[in-house]
């Protein structure tokens, strides 16, 4: 933990969560319109499965990056003074301020993006698929 | 503060002012690339373009005063609103915020000298003009666009839109595109490579993460936009079939690729305003923003978010249950990003020293309204709520209060904010004030009885409705609202207007900013600081010992960069600074390719192909003369 | 409706909310610090988390657990077997065509049926994007080339409901509307017998010589009177117009008077409507109204 | 652990900065290359461009499944299933020109012109037989099916031509690039150019393979 942490694992914490979610958005989207769009019988894809499967790895990513956003708070809150200059934006010096502000970002990034992830994730599979609305 | 400039300073004040010299007279307007004067050539274009938008809303609101008036014709009212939309969305608020405000402001506060590509800066200004020219020859000959801003097809095919009215629309958008999309590119590359050193991501004020946000936003929304654009064109021109069902396409391709861009565009409309907000409320309530992270966060998610939403536009087109909700989720959550935004700048003037100046007074009334746009908004995310008031009055006054109260309001309130800065002069501030009132009081009595009328079941688009409905009176008051709002906007541009002779000198900082934009002179000069100043935090103009700092390397002639139109070059993180650029000065092509390619679009428009190859061929030399100097200024 | 209450409340008390602490705010100007409370930080951080993050995302999982799941998995769209019967209604530039399946009715700008009765509309369109909206009975529903979207009406009142188009589809978007009227089932069963059966034949000289002149002007090419030889499909069925209360889409009274005038200057009520002045003589004119105005 | 103090780096003026615009000889602008700590700005602008071309491409790909998930046939009744041989084989080839370009960057950087110039004009033809291959296989469609009979052809063609553009771009893009650094010399200002160059081909390989992979969908 004494080091600074590589740049693509940084990143990975701040916006894991958000392309997770970008991804099972995307792909359950396109099961959706595959399904519901297309004349009876052209696709059988078993959306179902599919769809929790994807939600399920979606989620998954998103906590991880969960967790590298969290780890990457405590490595930046050795220096104390850094995490509470940083809260009130007195932007201490790179890198530790800057690992910090981002280590706040991204907890908060993936905390909304799991939320939406779930919600879909249960919602989704809630309701009777392609009725129209 | 009063910048004492030593002997020696002023010697190399003069040499970067030699240096940096505009070509005096028209001509060094039109071949300029410095970032203010094309910050204010966009504020003008904006604004006149305002005014035209405003009428056209002004007409129709005269028209729906009563009912079954018909001061305009049914096709004048469509072409009306459809204007009205394209210019207020198109022409007023994205040039207005990231052309003019983002142009002017964001290489002031991020110490810069020029924004990263100044000639591709000229180039986005003058193919703006150009679409907003092309647009409003629409509208001269009497072929303006008549399908709504939404365009939806096939209302807008060949089969039921006959004349080129759409094909205005089509090329206008596209070509406005380009204008945009280069823009972005220009703004994310300024704001990731030319920070002053030391303004390392945390350091950035929160103004530069908003317009960051947008120009994100702008380059991955606008494909969009322009691919439907391209296939409603095809189809209409070469008999395509895109959105054609008896050919095996689809009316509803056209209505998801429209709003995949559509929506992403609100926040593109109001981030900016997002931005000026965070500008104006630290120096106002005299303190930090409170919890500076989440603030900026916020600004980018809101963006990001964005994207995941724009079915709630289609909620009645008979989607799959399934389909509708994956939006849902995103549509609600959306409101998070935004709500700490609101409840961190309630909470700063809240916790702050609130000095309520003009400036902070309109940001107050944007909290207001953007409160009211985004709780109806919230109720419009709830599916069945939706689909019961959707495309009835009760959108028209939700995107209204957002759109104009929440979005407009900033770019009032900064005019006034920076306007000493622009010009070196005071506005008035009773005047101000007063004018302040008469907006908010006429936006609400505008839009707010909007709700109501949807509610009871008035669509929009109607350009007449009859008596007996119970209609009258609600649409007779928005009516008089409107016409209130546009003496408050009038007062506005007249207070700046007698400021800008009589006003009283302003001083570099009149208001104890907090960004560095305050610490050069008002105006700022052409190389905006004599020296690359030293950030230390986000809100360096109250570092003081920073500024004392800057005033003493003057002096000494340290950090000048005064061999030609030089400006640092730092790395996209830490903003160490990695070298020195040399930046180009007064090219005539840029407006030579604006030209080209506006004759491009407009054959296109006309149907005549083989011409606007011509002009093609043409921007591809001009591009090549573009490039003949490389940067041997 | 409940759920628009509901978030009509929830709104309010953030709004005002929001309000007082900018009420508070102004009475505190040049004051630094909370109100009260001084210059604390954490409180200030504290409010931002709180009511920016915590409540929001309770509030809005509620809400989408409510509306978006719970309500919607509850709205299941009509079908033939949940519902007592079907109506067609195909939209137009700009007026409704509407159909009664498995019985011959067919009428234009106005559904009847009766009270208590779950009905199945089916909304398509002949041109343009419509969307169906009769805003006392049910949300709305777009009208879109390629899809056959259903939506529910199940009145609980006798009278008369106003519905309008609320998708824009072109210059009269703002001239099609349609009414609903609900009755009992008796007086629906007679309306609907009438309805199905063809139109009346003339009796009055000034009616007979008001059909000729209709097939044999180009009225006759464009509009379909059930029983004769007029079987156009552009316009609305006339086969019984006069048992309508209105004209053009419930833009004027159906009355002997509005029917000339309509006839006669069709473009100067409804601006850039397809139905073009014939340029009649005012005698042909009148015998033509004469005749329609016979078709109960 | 030692806390570094709020005013410490402040990134002022380190010794290396260099005037990067003033190397006008391959080998300054290689050393400045070799410098730099970031990508330079030339870099970053063709980057952030391709972004918005990548979300173009998407858009349309998507645009072509989402009338694809509406259809009863795709391809519709009377049009034959693409042929895979010759496009693959064309494919293959043009993405096999992103390590030329690579190189070339690569020797940019190094400083060496005569590589460049050599290594980009390889590419160019080559790439440019790929252009006339794939317009001899558009004509050969066109006589099988028109843009104009349905949504298929006109999606079909629509993607197939705009990635035509796109490599048509390209060779102009390389035209340029070879007769700039020719006669104007490898500066720092060209050396990006050459960077920026390798940067758009690789990116144009990449939608070149997504573009095969969809159009030829129906026949996998």
């Amino acid at each position: 933990m004494k080091l600074p942490p590589s740049n693509t694992v940084v990143w990975f914490g701040v916006l894991g969560g958000g392309l997770a979610w970008i991804a099972q958005f995307a792909v359950n989207l396109a099961f959706s319109f595959a399904q519901c769009n297309a004349p009876a019988g052209r696709w059988e894809l078993p959306v179902r499965p599919l769809e929790i499967g994807l939600s399920a790895a979606a989620i998954g990513i998103g906590l991880l990056s969960m967790a590298v956003a969290g780890w990457l708070y405590l490595y930046t809150y050795q220096f104390k003074h850094v995490a509470r200059a940083e809260r009130r934006g007195e932007g201490s010096p790179p890198p530790t301020g800057r690992l910090n502000f981002l280590a706040v970002v991204g907890l908060t990034v993936n905390l909304l993006a799991l939320s939406i992830m779930v919600m879909t994730g249960i919602g989704a599979p809630l309701l009777s698929l392609c009725r129209q609305s | 503060m009063a910048t004492v400039i030593t002997d020696q300073g002023r010697q190399h004040v003069d040499r970067l002012a030699r240096i940096w010299e505009e070509r005096p007279g028209i001509l060094g307007w039109i071949t300029t690339t410095d970032h203010k004067r094309i910050g204010l050539m966009y504020f003008f274009t904006a604004l006149v373009m305002f005014g035209a938008g405003g009428t056209e809303a002004l007409l129709m609101r005269t028209q729906l005063i009563g009912p079954n008036h018909h001061l305009l014709s049914p096709e004048a009212y469509d072409e009306m609103f459809t204007m009205h939309g394209i210019t207020m969305i198109f022409l007023f608020v994205i040039p207005m915020t990231t052309g003019a405000f983002g142009n002017y402001l964001l290489p002031l506060m991020i110490g810069a000298r020029d924004m990263a590509f100044p000639r591709m800066n000229a180039l986005s200004y003058w193919i703006y003009l150009g679409s907003g020219l092309l647009m409003y020859i629409a509208l001269a000959q009497g072929h303006a666009p008549n399908a709504g801003w939404f365009d939806y097809v096939p209302l807008a095919s060949k089969q039921f839109d006959p004349g080129n009215n759409i094909d205005y629309y089509g090329y206008g958008l596209i070509f406005n595109g380009i204008s945009s999309t280069a823009a972005s590119i220009n703004f994310i590359v300024t704001i990731f490579k030319m920070r002053a050193p030391g303004m390392s991501l945390n350091r950035m004020p929160l103004f530069c993460f908003a317009f960051l946000a947008v120009a994100f936003a702008l380059l991955f929304a606008l494909p969009s936009l322009t691919v439907a654009a391209l296939f409603l064109e095809l189809d209409r021109q070469l008999g395509f079939h895109f959105y054609d069902v008896a050919f095996g396409g689809d009316p509803l391709l056209w209505q998801n690729l429209f709003w995949i861009f559509g929506h992403p565009e609100v926040y593109i409309i109001i981030l900016p305003a997002f931005g000026i907000a965070t500008a104006i409320i630290p120096t106002f309530a005299h303190r930090r923003m409170v919890f500076f992270p989440l603030v900026a966060l916020g600004e980018i998610l809101v963006a990001f978010l964005g994207f995941g939403v724009w079915v709630h536009h289609m909620f009645t087109v008979g989607f799959a249950t399934i389909t509708t909700v994956y939006f849902a989720a995103a549509s609600l959550i959306i409101v998070i990003p935004s709500g700490i935004q609101l409840f961190a700048w309630i909470a700063t003037i809240l916790t702050g020293t609130p000095d309520f100046k003009t400036p902070l007074l309109f940001i107050v009334g944007f909290i207001v309204y953007f409160m009211l746009g985004g709780l109806s908004g919230v109720t419009l995310a709830a599916i069945p709520f939706d689909q019961q008031v959707h495309d009835s009055y009760y959108v028209v006054a939700h995107f209204h209060f957002v759109i104009f109260g929440a979005a407009v309001f900033p770019i009032l309130g900064g005019m006034y904010f920076w306007f000493p800065k622009v010009t070196g002069r005071l506005y008035n501030e009773r005047l101000g004030k007063i004018s302040f009132w008469v907006t908010f009081i006429g936006t609400f009595i505008t839009f707010f009885p909007m709700h109501i009328v949807g509610i009871l079941g008035m669509p929009r688009r109607n350009y007449t409705y009859a008596a007996h409905l119970g209609w009258t009176l609600l649409n007779f008051i928005e009516s008089i609202g409107a016409y209130i709002l546009a003496t408050g906007l009038l007062m506005i541009v007249v207070n700046l207007a007698i400021s800008l002779f009589k006003g009283p000198p302003a001083g570099n900082d009149p208001f104890e900013g907090d960004t560095l934009e305050w610490s050069t002179t008002s105006p700022p000069p052409p190389y905006n600081y004599p020296v690359i100043p030293t950030v230390s935090s986000p809100y360096p103009m109250w570092d003081k010992d920073d500024r004392e700092l800057d005033n003493r390397r003057l002096a000494r002639g340290e950090g000048l960069l005064e061999l030609g139109h030089e400006t640092p070059a730092t790395t996209a993180q830490d903003a160490i600074w990695d070298e020195i650029l040399k930046m180009p000065s007064h090219s005539a092509w840029p407006p030579v390719t604006a030209l080209t390619l506006f004759g491009v679009f407009f054959m296109l428009v006309m149907a005549h192909y083989w011409i606007a190859g011509g002009f093609l061929a043409a921007c591809g030399l001009s591009l090549i003369g573009w490039h003949y100097k490389g940067v041997r200024v | 409706m409940l759920l628009w209450w509901w978030m009509l409340g929830v709104a309010t008390i953030v709004f005002l909310g929001a309000m007082v602490m900018l009420v508070m705010a102004w009475t505190k100007r040049g004051v630094p610090g909370l109100p009260f409370l001084g210059e604390r930080e954490n409180l200030a951080e504290g409010l931002v988390l709180i009511f920016g993050i915590a409540i929001p995302l309770v509030v809005l999982v509620a809400l989408f657990g409510v509306s978006d799941v719970y309500l919607v998995g509850q709205t299941s769209p009509p079908n033939p077997k949940t519902t007592a019967m079907t109506i067609d209604v195909i939209g137009h530039q700009w007026w409704w065509e509407v159909h009664y399946p498995s019985t011959g009715a067919v009428t234009a700008n106005e559904i009847h049926i009766p009270v208590d009765t779950r009905v199945n509309v089916v909304a398509t369109t002949a041109d343009v994007i419509h969307s169906f909206w009769v805003p006392a009975l049910n949300r709305k529903i777009d009208m879109i080339p390629g899809r056959r979207n259903r939506i529910l009406l199940d009145a609980t009142k006798t009278g008369e409901y106003r519905g309008q188009c609320s998708q824009f589809c072109g210059v009269q978007h703002a001239h099609m509307a349609l009414e609903v009227f609900v009755q009992t089932p008796a007086a629906f069963r007679a309306w609907l017998a009438n309805m199905s059966a063809p139109a009346r034949t003339p009796t009055t000289p000034e009616e007979q010589a008001g059909k000729t002149l209709f097939m044999n002007s180009s009225c006759a090419s464009c509009h379909t009177i059930a029983g004769t030889a007029a079987a156009g499909t552009v316009g609305p069925n006339l086969t019984h117009v006069a048992s309508r209360t209105t004209l053009a889409a419930v833009t004027i009274p159906n009355t002997p008077a509005e029917m000339e005038a309509w006839i006669s200057n069709p473009q100067a009520i409804k601006p850039g409507d397809r139905m073009p002045d014939l340029g009649l003589p005012h005698s042909e004119v009148v015998e033509i109204t004469d005749y329609l105005e016979s078709l109960h | 652990m030692t806390e570094p103090s709020s005013r410490a780096h402040r990134g002022l003026h380190p010794p290396q900065v260099t005037r990067s615009s003033a190397a006008f000889t391959a080998s300054a602008a290689g050393r400045v290359a070799r410098q730099r700590l970031a990508q330079p700005n030339g870099w970053w602008g063709m980057a952030l461009f391709l972004c918005a071309e990548v979300a173009l491409f998407g858009t349309m790909i998507s645009s072509y499944f989402y009338l694809d998930f509406d259809a009863h046939r795709w391809p519709p009744a009377g049009i034959p299933d693409p042929s895979v041989l010759w496009p693959s084989i064309g494919t293959a080839v043009l993405v096999a020109m992103s390590f030329p370009m690579w190189l070339a960057a690569r020797s940019a950087i190094a400083g060496r012109r005569g590589r460049v110039l050599g290594l980009v004009s390889g590419a160019m033809i080559v790439q440019g037989c790929y252009l006339g291959l794939q317009i001899i296989l558009l004509i050969q469609d066109l006589h099988k099916f028109k843009p104009q009979g349905s949504a298929y052809g006109s999606i079909y063609y629509t993607l197939l031509v705009a990635h035509h553009a796109h490599v048509l771009f390209g060779l102009l893009l390389d035209l340029t690039i070879l007769v700039f650094v020719s006669f104007r010399g490898l500066t720092n200002y060209w050396l990006i150019g050459v960077r920026s160059l390798a940067l758009y081909w690789h990116v144009v390989n990449v939608i070149a393979v997504f573009v095969l992979v969809v159009t030829l969908a129906p026949s996998l």
